[in-house]
């Protein structure tokens, strides 16, 4: 079984852990089209190579991010999620332009 | 002793005729490319020669024919499916693995042996009754059965309610069906070659070609092929196939286990199917139980098998089939699914022009070999998606018209 | 007749300690250490089995449980290997794999008619006439199959344990006892794992020098040093089964199944002797030079009485010097070299005048009646590669030992990812790349002289510890002769015009089998082995892959490496289901008032991890007792357990916001004090989840969740907010309560009997309201809500108090007839007021226009999850709704949830919720349907049993008290 | 004459397993806490000391989490250190266990002669929390403790952390997975014999005590009762 290093728990066994998909960036909900809107929904880069996604370490539900490689199966890096998503995150509706385009999510 | 083994007793040289031509050079092009060397690439190239005359097809395999999912998968054949676009889909395809071996002059050792998914929870139940309805509402022949008779139509399984999950009763399809995984491509790939269809294995497709939007060649470790019009049928590396032509696709690749045990005189018929406990089992011809799951925990372009899996399958067997424990297992592998969203496949048209998909298959690719060879070859030869098509096609996801079948795909295989 | 040798043969077996078994029926007598293929040879019993295709008696082969001959049925248990399992007293032993006896099997015809059976026959008749295939599929299978299951044999107990070490070596031979001394040198702990009851390897049973003095003393040395260390744990008996991912590997001992975590692995688990291939190489008394060994050895076990030696390296004369130690007379030595260097043992042999017959390899072996045994072994001059002349001499003899060559152990290696090329300097396999964390040594890495065994095992031990080796350690050193040059036959393969010539013994697979099937265009090395067989029985290939591979590449006429190798695959030895299985966990969650349930007579049901009551009483009479249960909270007052359902605490300056994003609905402007429906749904725009949001303060919302939703939608928070970074605390505090609903016209009463501190009346605590309070002395959370549509308090306290609570609410509703009730009486009564139940009345695709919950989404937030896959979708024609419909005509059969709302051909929807209405009287449910069909007054048709079509039509929701009057109370 | 477990309003979720193996109970905290197991009271010691579990549900704990948890905590006068998965004892007997930078669970002490737990929840309200939220441990999560020099074989079969003593320090936590449930594993050995406090899932609790008892049977392991414990830690 892989180990997986866990940046709060260090390493562990990937059966603690769970894959939350690949980090990619939301859209604008209300200035992206419809089809940018389903393809970020629906579609998947599915990389074979080093790709950045979400794991979460069950026992603790702390979600972190790892870098892997899909070929190999193998961690080259994990580390919290605020090193990626450092600013609160805003929703405004066009109407009202104020605050920053939602889709500061880092990634 | 059957008529067919008559000739190899008495012919004094072996009779056996070469299914397979020594792989011939690459032509500068083809009307048809086929990428990928499975058993639907290989089916697809023989409903093209047989059904629409199209006889100048190349299918270009990167390692042997049906090296990949085709021989990697467990083999089961059903149409027990939750929606009707499904069912109908798969009824077609078990109608034609009823006649392959003829059709083929090549048996498939395709076998009815019943096919039961259990249910361990009223939700189960439930989904259980919905698909048995549908399927009957489409003429297939399922319906739901209780514990007291699943004690007689399956009276070595353990149906005790002292178990952490019960019984409650099972959706059972008559027509649920195994066949040799192998034999399915080699009779498609024999029968095309026959009729001229040319199978380069070690043939690898490295790039595409695309000019104006539309398909015209493809790149191979063997040099450039012009082409009319190619398919790519390529479960597990769909995506990284895709995109090579520009696009992306529905679809995470995730690796799916399974394992077979020593052979073992007959005990069991039909296949058993638990959702709730991620298993399935039966029994080969050769007498070997071919058991699996569902697939792995997390995406990767690997065959690697694991531990846990074993562990986990084998647990829950066990609740079922107690007298299981002292059963030697012999060998275990993995191979890569193609997983989408809805649990159902992504067949068609493309963004590129005359460049056709056939992916999405997740765990049930095996089942759909004939239907699929014979309608996408239909539609490369008439470039008309046929209504039995239609509703997987790939734009399904922006229109948000998804063919929801995880009820019935999920761990059924 | 073979016969016991006296000591000091026999290293193995307790002379003093006679154990009796039965085989076929048959008392056999043998020793404690004997297996039961060693037991059986002692007693003259040659045929352990009979083969897989054409049913050919078969005996041991390697005597290492490397091939598929020895597979009897002991008991219970198919296809145990005979020469793996010990005797013990009583042990009952069958062959397997026949029709009749093992002596007389009728199956054997098929051995007669195999110019009949062709390679693949299968794939090649029976399907013609279809109807045929049937009954040829039940024959083949009848045939095929090796051992039996008792269906009735219970599951023993097994378990697991997980393991830890700095270094695992895993071979207790001379490179393995070297590694491990060396890497405990560097003070780690060290696991030295071997699947023989002793140390020693081939120290035990081969033989290294003339005078066969050398093994001994290195065996005695070796073995003594690695006990004497504190830091190396020794497992014997001990199978290492597999190699995964990060050094992760079985280890299968008794009936316990080890995890093993090793920082670094050596694997120097030695080779494989190889088979020479002619025919009749099959018959029982044609063994391995390395099993004649083996038995002699370490079981004292007389093979024959005259033995031929077929030779292609030093090895086989230390063979032919055991056999005549052993009063074994020699025929000859065939040496299949055309000639055989000089080198000590076989110096030694020729010196005893044994007749050595250089370059000739055995042509054919004539066997005793029906192939059960070695008559004779006739010699041929070996012309050419794989070539030999038409027959030369005859010998008489009862055992033919065979040692021509060797192939490394490969399966550890490749499953950790290492890779072997072809070494046509030793005409073996070698290994060509090994993954991080994982060292070979030993004849695994081509050390076969003994000295350089020895040194190999020292350099892998040391290296698998340099990094706490001081830096200026330098790695010892290896001679740079390993000797595995010339000790393997490059083409160990004479077929033979008249067949029987096998290449696979477990599958009966022939050289003329091999080569139609590369005739007939499988020539890949993996078509070759599937369309074949080859290498896919009970053995593996151990002992028939690589001949496969050799013959394959000569037809070819390509190299080896082009030709390629088949990919070996865990586990490496055959394990026992029970094994992987282990003492399983399955974990069950019960709530503080589970047991409570069951002194009521409750029938429990899974709800997820938990068990939850599905009604209260007996079986037979569950529609009635359902009716009663839902009956009682209409007219009286009812309990429900629902500390099952999720609890999530929300809390935090941003709560309200962070609600606003999860869930459907607006909160912002929710007061506290009262709580608010909740609707989850993903980026697709699908229902996932329900509840309430209950406000206790500003900053602190209570949130419900379903019973199995709940992990799921904790997990989802936890991650958006790691993206939002919003300050908002989310808790899953779903097992510190117990809740119970209080429901019913007489709950008020009963719950402010002993509510002490909090006015419940409809003015001071309103519908939807929520509150804290002290509740039979238990500090409480009250919510009043309306799931079943009567006036009802959830009374939520930490779960340690839950139990006091249900007794306490039981006595104070006595008087008033208080019952509990149980899910399915929930859900007959939610469904009277038309209230959903994600996941039954919702789909995997569902979206909340579709369950015709607009009036759940807030239309003016800047964004919720699934908020513009809604959008999209609104902008679209619905193609189903749901909807609330009656049934008036009760002569009809009542359909059942999931039969479908038909339209002729078309299928417009189905039923997802119904019941018979004790309170409205009528055939009640909720249904998808066309939106053409969804007005209500309009008509539907569902298709139930028997294909019957049932008319419905529909209804405005709820069925029940429409002004919801009564939870209002 | 002993308590009976359901004469209180609080109640271990294993008080059932306890009577079942024969337990006597005292009042510890309002509810019934299984003090010894028959009249041997050696036998009993000897078996803390080689390999047993009790059940200390009844004693005080709580937790608290949130981004301004570790500050508020040290405003109440608590001594922590920045190490997540590391148990900090405290002056009055109280342990209090980071669990990561923001989440802390505070045991008392086995004499519970601390009053800890009670202070801090006494202190915190939702109306002044600030970035620091209750969690309500002693609700939400059973505690065992596991002691005895065969402690770390015994978890070697229900749990994939590596817990021998030379490896897994005293005052290590793992937060893993025991028998497939989550669970908050804190070393703190108890007068120089190995131990191991365990806090769960409370919902789970006949679960795990089933699956421990089975695990610790091949050392001989059983319930002992809470006077064992107290004196292999002197109190």
């Amino acid at each position: 079984m892989k180990i997986i290093h866990c940046p709060l728990n260090g390493p562990r066994n990937a059966q603690e852990f769970v894959h939350g998909g690949e980090v990619v960036a939301m859209p604008d909900p209300h200035r992206s089209s419809d089809a940018e809107w389903a393809s970020f929904v629906f579609l998947e880069n599915n990389v074979a190579g080093v790709v950045r996604e979400w794991w979460c370490h069950v026992p603790t539900a702390y979600w972190f991010i790892a870098e892997r490689d899909t070929v190999r199966d193998e961690f080259i890096r994990t580390y919290d999620a605020s090193e990626l998503f450092r600013e609160r995150v805003e929703f405004t509706r066009p109407a009202a332009p104020k605050g920053d385009a939602p889709n500061g999510q880092g990634a | 002793m059957a008529f067919g083994l008559i000739k190899y007793g008495l012919s004094p040289s072996y009779p056996g005729k070469r299914f397979l031509s020594r792989q011939p050079e690459l032509k500068s092009s083809y009307d048809v490319v086929i990428i990928g060397g499975g058993g639907h690439g290989l089916a697809c190239a023989y409903y093209l020669a047989k059904n629409h005359g199209v006889k100048n097809v190349a299918v270009l395999e990167k390692g042997y024919i049906g090296g990949g999912n085709t021989g990697r998968n467990t083999a089961i054949i059903r149409s027990n499916y939750l929606t009707p676009e499904g069912v109908a889909f798969y009824d077609e395809s078990v109608r034609l693995f009823q006649g392959l071996s003829e059709d083929l002059d090549f048996n498939i050792l395709y076998t009815e042996r019943g096919h039961f998914t259990l249910a361990h929870t009223d939700a189960a139940m439930r989904t259980s009754r919905w698909r048995a309805e549908v399927n009957k509402h489409l003429g297939v022949n399922s319906e739901v059965v209780d514990r007291e008779d699943l004690r007689k139509l399956v009276p070595c399984m353990n149906l005790s309610e002292d178990v952490r999950h019960p019984v409650l009763g099972a959706l059972y399809h008559p027509p649920g069906s195994i066949a040799r995984h192998d034999a399915v491509a080699w009779g498609y790939a024999g029968r095309a070659a026959e009729l001229g269809v040319e199978i380069h294995q070690g043939t690898e497709v490295t790039g595409l070609e695309i000019e104006g939007g539309r398909i015209t060649g493809v790149v191979t470790n063997r040099g450039h092929v012009g082409c009319g019009k190619a398919m790519q049928a390529v479960a597990g590396l769909s995506g990284v196939m895709a995109a090579k032509a520009g696009f992306k696709l529905p679809i995470r690749t995730v690796p799916l286990q399974a394992c077979v045990s020593m052979p073992l005189k007959p005990f069991l018929d039909p296949i058993i199917v638990s959702g709730s406990l991620h298993i399935y089992i039966s029994q080969g011809s050769r007498g070997e139980l071919v058991m699996g799951g569902s697939t792995d925990p997390y995406p990767r372009y690997q065959t690697r098998s694991t531990l846990d899996f074993m562990e986990g399958l084998m647990a829950h067997i066990l609740e079922l089939f107690p007298f299981l424990a002292d059963v030697p297992v012999l060998r275990q592998w993995a191979g890569m699914t193609d997983m989408t969203p809805d649990f159902s496949p992504v067949m068609g048209e493309t963004p590129v022009k005359n460049y056709y998909i056939d992916s999405g298959w997740g765990t049930w690719g095996f089942k759909a070999t004939p239907v699929c060879g014979k309608r996408m070859a239909e539609t490369i030869a008439t470039a008309r998606v046929p209504e039995l098509l239609q509703p997987f096609r790939l734009s399904r996801f922006e229109e948000y018209h998804l063919v929801g079948e995880k009820g019935a795909a999920s761990v059924g295989h | 007749m073979t016969s016991r040798l006296p000591e000091p043969f026999g290293a193995l077996i307790d002379r003093s300690k006679p154990v009796s078994f039965s085989f076929e029926g048959r008392n056999v007598q043998g020793f404690k250490g004997d297996t039961i293929a060693s037991a059986l040879l002692a007693n003259g019993v040659t045929m352990l089995s009979r083969s897989f295709k054409y049913h050919r008696p078969r005996g041991p082969l390697t005597m290492a449980g490397h091939d598929g001959n020895t597979l009897v049925q002991i008991g219970s248990e198919p296809n145990r290997q005979a020469d793996r399992v010990p005797i013990t007293s009583g042990l009952k032993v069958t062959g397997i794999n026949y029709w009749g006896s093992l002596e007389h099997d009728r199956f054997a015809l098929l051995g007669k008619v195999d110019r009949f059976l062709p390679v693949g026959f299968y794939y090649k008749a029976f399907y013609k006439p279809r109807w045929m295939w049937p009954y040829w599929e039940k024959l083949i299978r009848r045939v095929a199959g090796l051992g039996v299951v008792d269906l009735h044999s219970h599951h023993g107990y097994f378990d697991k344990e997980y393991l830890f070490c700095d270094v695992m070596v895993v071979g207790g031979g001379p490179a393995g006892l070297e590694s491990a001394l060396a890497a405990s040198d560097a003070g780690g702990e060290v696991i030295l794992v071997d699947e023989n009851r002793m140390l020693g390897g081939s120290l035990n049973y081969a033989r290294f020098d003339a005078a066969g003095e050398r093994a001994k003393i290195e065996r005695a040395r070796l073995v003594a040093a690695v006990e004497a260390r504190s830091n190396i744990r020794v497992m014997t008996e001990t199978i290492c089964n597999g190699a995964y991912s990060d050094n992760w590997y079985p280890l299968v001992r008794g009936n316990r199944l080890y995890k093993l975590r090793a920082g670094e692995t050596v694997i120097a688990v030695g080779s494989y002797e190889q088979p020479l291939i002619f025919r009749n190489n099959d018959v029982p008394g044609v063994m391995l030079g390395s099993a004649v060994q083996r038995l002699i050895r370490l079981y004292g076990v007389k093979p024959g009485s005259r033995a031929v030696v077929a030779a292609a390296n030093d090895d086989a004369y230390g063979v032919a010097l055991d056999l005549l130690d052993a009063g074994i007379e020699v025929a000859c030595v065939t040496d299949l070299r055309s000639d055989p260097p000089s080198a000590p043992l076989a110096d030694a042999v020729l010196k005893k005048r044994v007749p050595v017959v250089a370059g000739s390899t055995i042509y054919e072996v004539e066997s005793g009646s029906e192939g059960r045994g070695v008559r004779a072994v006739r010699l041929a001059k070996v012309t050419s590669e794989g070539q030999a002349a038409a027959k030369g001499d005859s010998f008489a003899c009862d055992l033919v030992a065979v040692s021509t060559g060797y192939a490394p152990m490969a399966p550890l290696i490749s499953q950790s990812g290492g890779t072997f090329a072809y070494d046509a300097a030793s005409s073996m396999l070698a290994i060509c790349s090994l993954p991080d964390h994982v060292i070979a040594a030993g004849s695994l890495n081509g050390a076969y002289a003994l000295d350089a065994t020895l040194e190999d095992g020292r350099r892998a031990g040391f290296e698998a510890t340099r990094n706490s080796q001081p830096a200026s350690a330098a790695v010892p050193t290896v001679r740079a002769d390993k000797g595995a040059a010339g000790i393997t036959y490059p083409f160990p393969i004479f077929s033979h015009p008249r067949g029987k010539d096998f290449v696979d013994l477990d599958e009966d697979v022939q050289v003329k089998d091999l080569e139609h099937a590369m005739l007939e265009g499988y020539e890949h090395i993996e078509l070759l082995k599937r369309f074949t067989t080859n290498g896919m029985g009970p053995s593996q290939g151990r002992n028939s892959s690589m001949p496969a591979v050799r013959l394959a590449a000569r037809t070819l006429k390509q190299s080896i490496d082009a030709t390629g190798t088949t990919t070996s695959r865990p586990p490496v030895m055959q394990v026992k289901m029970g094994h992987l299985a282990g003492r399983s966990f399955e974990p069950v969650r019960y709530t503080a008032m589970h047991f409570r349930h069951l002194e009521a007579g409750a029938k429990m049901m899974s709800a997820g991890l938990w068990m939850r009551p599905e009604f209260y009483g007996d079986h037979a009479r569950r529609a009635e007792l359902i009716r009663a249960e839902a009956k009682n909270v209409r007219e009286n007052v009812g309990m429900i357990d629902v500390s099952t359902l999720g609890g999530l605490d929300v809390r935090g300056p941003d709560a309200a916001e962070f609600l606003n994003r999860m869930y459907t609905f607006a909160y912002t402007k929710q007061p506290v004090g009262r709580s608010r429906y909740v609707l989850m749904t993903d980026q697709a725009g699908v229902i996932t989840d329900d509840g309430v949001a209950c406000r206790f303060h500003d900053d602190w919302f209570y949130v419900t969740a379903t019973t199995s939703g709940v992990d799921a939608v904790y997990r989802q928070m936890l991650w958006y907010n790691a993206q939002w970074r919003l300050k908002v605390d989310i808790t899953n505090v779903t097992a510190a309560y117990a809740g119970v609903n209080v429901a019913g016209p007489n709950a008020r009463a009963v719950l402010q009997k002993i509510c002490t501190d909090a006015d419940l009346s409809k003015e001071a605590f309103p519908y939807m309201g929520v509150r804290e309070a002290t509740v039979a002395g238990i500090r409480s959370l009250l919510l009043r809500v309306g799931f079943v549509g009567e006036l009802g308090y959830e009374v939520h306290v930490p779960a340690s108090e839950g139990e006091a609570l249900w007794d306490a609410l039981m006595e104070a509703g006595k008087e008033s007839g208080i019952r509990p009730f149980g899910v399915e009486a929930q859900r007959v009564l939610r469904l009277e007021k038309g209230h959903i139940i994600v996941s039954q009345d919702t789909d995997g695709l569902t979206n909340p226009l579709e369950a015709d919950m607009a009036w759940a989404i807030a239309k003016t937030k800047p964004f919720f999850v699934g908020m513009r896959s809604i959008e999209i979708q609104s902008k679209q024609p619905l193609t189903r709704k749901l909807v609330g419909f009656e049934i008036t005509d009760r002569t009809q059969p009542m359909p059942k949830e999931c039969h479908l709302v038909v339209r002729g051909r078309e299928i417009t929807g189905r039923v997802t919720s119904i019941t018979d209405s004790p309170a409205v009287g009528k055939i009640i449910g909720l249904a998808y349907v066309a939106l053409d069909q969804s007005e209500p007054g309009k008509t539907f048709e569902i298709k139930v049993d028997g294909g019957k079509l049932v008319s419905a039509v529909v209804v405005k929701l709820p069925f029940y008290d429409p002004d919801s009057k009564r939870q209002e109370l | 004459m002993s308590l009976n477990p359901i004469d209180r309003r609080a109640r271990s979720f294993l008080y059932r397993e306890l009577m079942a193996a024969g337990a006597s109970f005292a009042e510890i905290n309002g509810q019934a806490c299984a003090m010894r197991f028959g009249s041997d009271s050696l036998a009993e010691l000897a078996r803390a000391r080689a390999m047993a579990i009790c059940d200390l549900s009844p004693l005080r704990r709580t937790g608290y989490k949130g981004w301004a948890t570790a500050e508020w905590l040290a405003a109440q006068g608590c001594r922590i250190e920045d190490a997540p998965n590391r148990v900090y004892g405290q002056d009055d007997g109280a342990r209090i266990a980071r669990l990561s930078r923001g989440e802390f669970v505070v045991l008392s002490d086995l004499a519970q002669s601390t009053t800890l737990p009670d202070r801090l929840d006494g202190a915190w309200s939702i109306a002044s929390a600030n970035g620091c939220f209750r969690v309500p441990r002693t609700d939400s999560s059973a505690w065992v403790v596991i002691t005895g020099e065969h402690a770390a074989s015994m978890f070697a079969k229900v749990c994939g952390v590596d817990l021998r003593p030379h490896t897994f320090v005293n005052h290590s936590i793992a937060q893993t997975s025991l028998a497939r449930m989550n669970a908050i594993i804190c070393r703190s050995d108890i007068g120089g014999t190995l131990a191991f406090d365990v806090v769960f899932d409370l919902a789970s609790s006949v679960y795990l005590w089933g699956a421990f008892l089975d695990a610790m049977q091949e050392f001989g392991g059983k319930p002992v009762g809470l006077e064992a414990i107290r004196t292999l830690a002197g109190v």
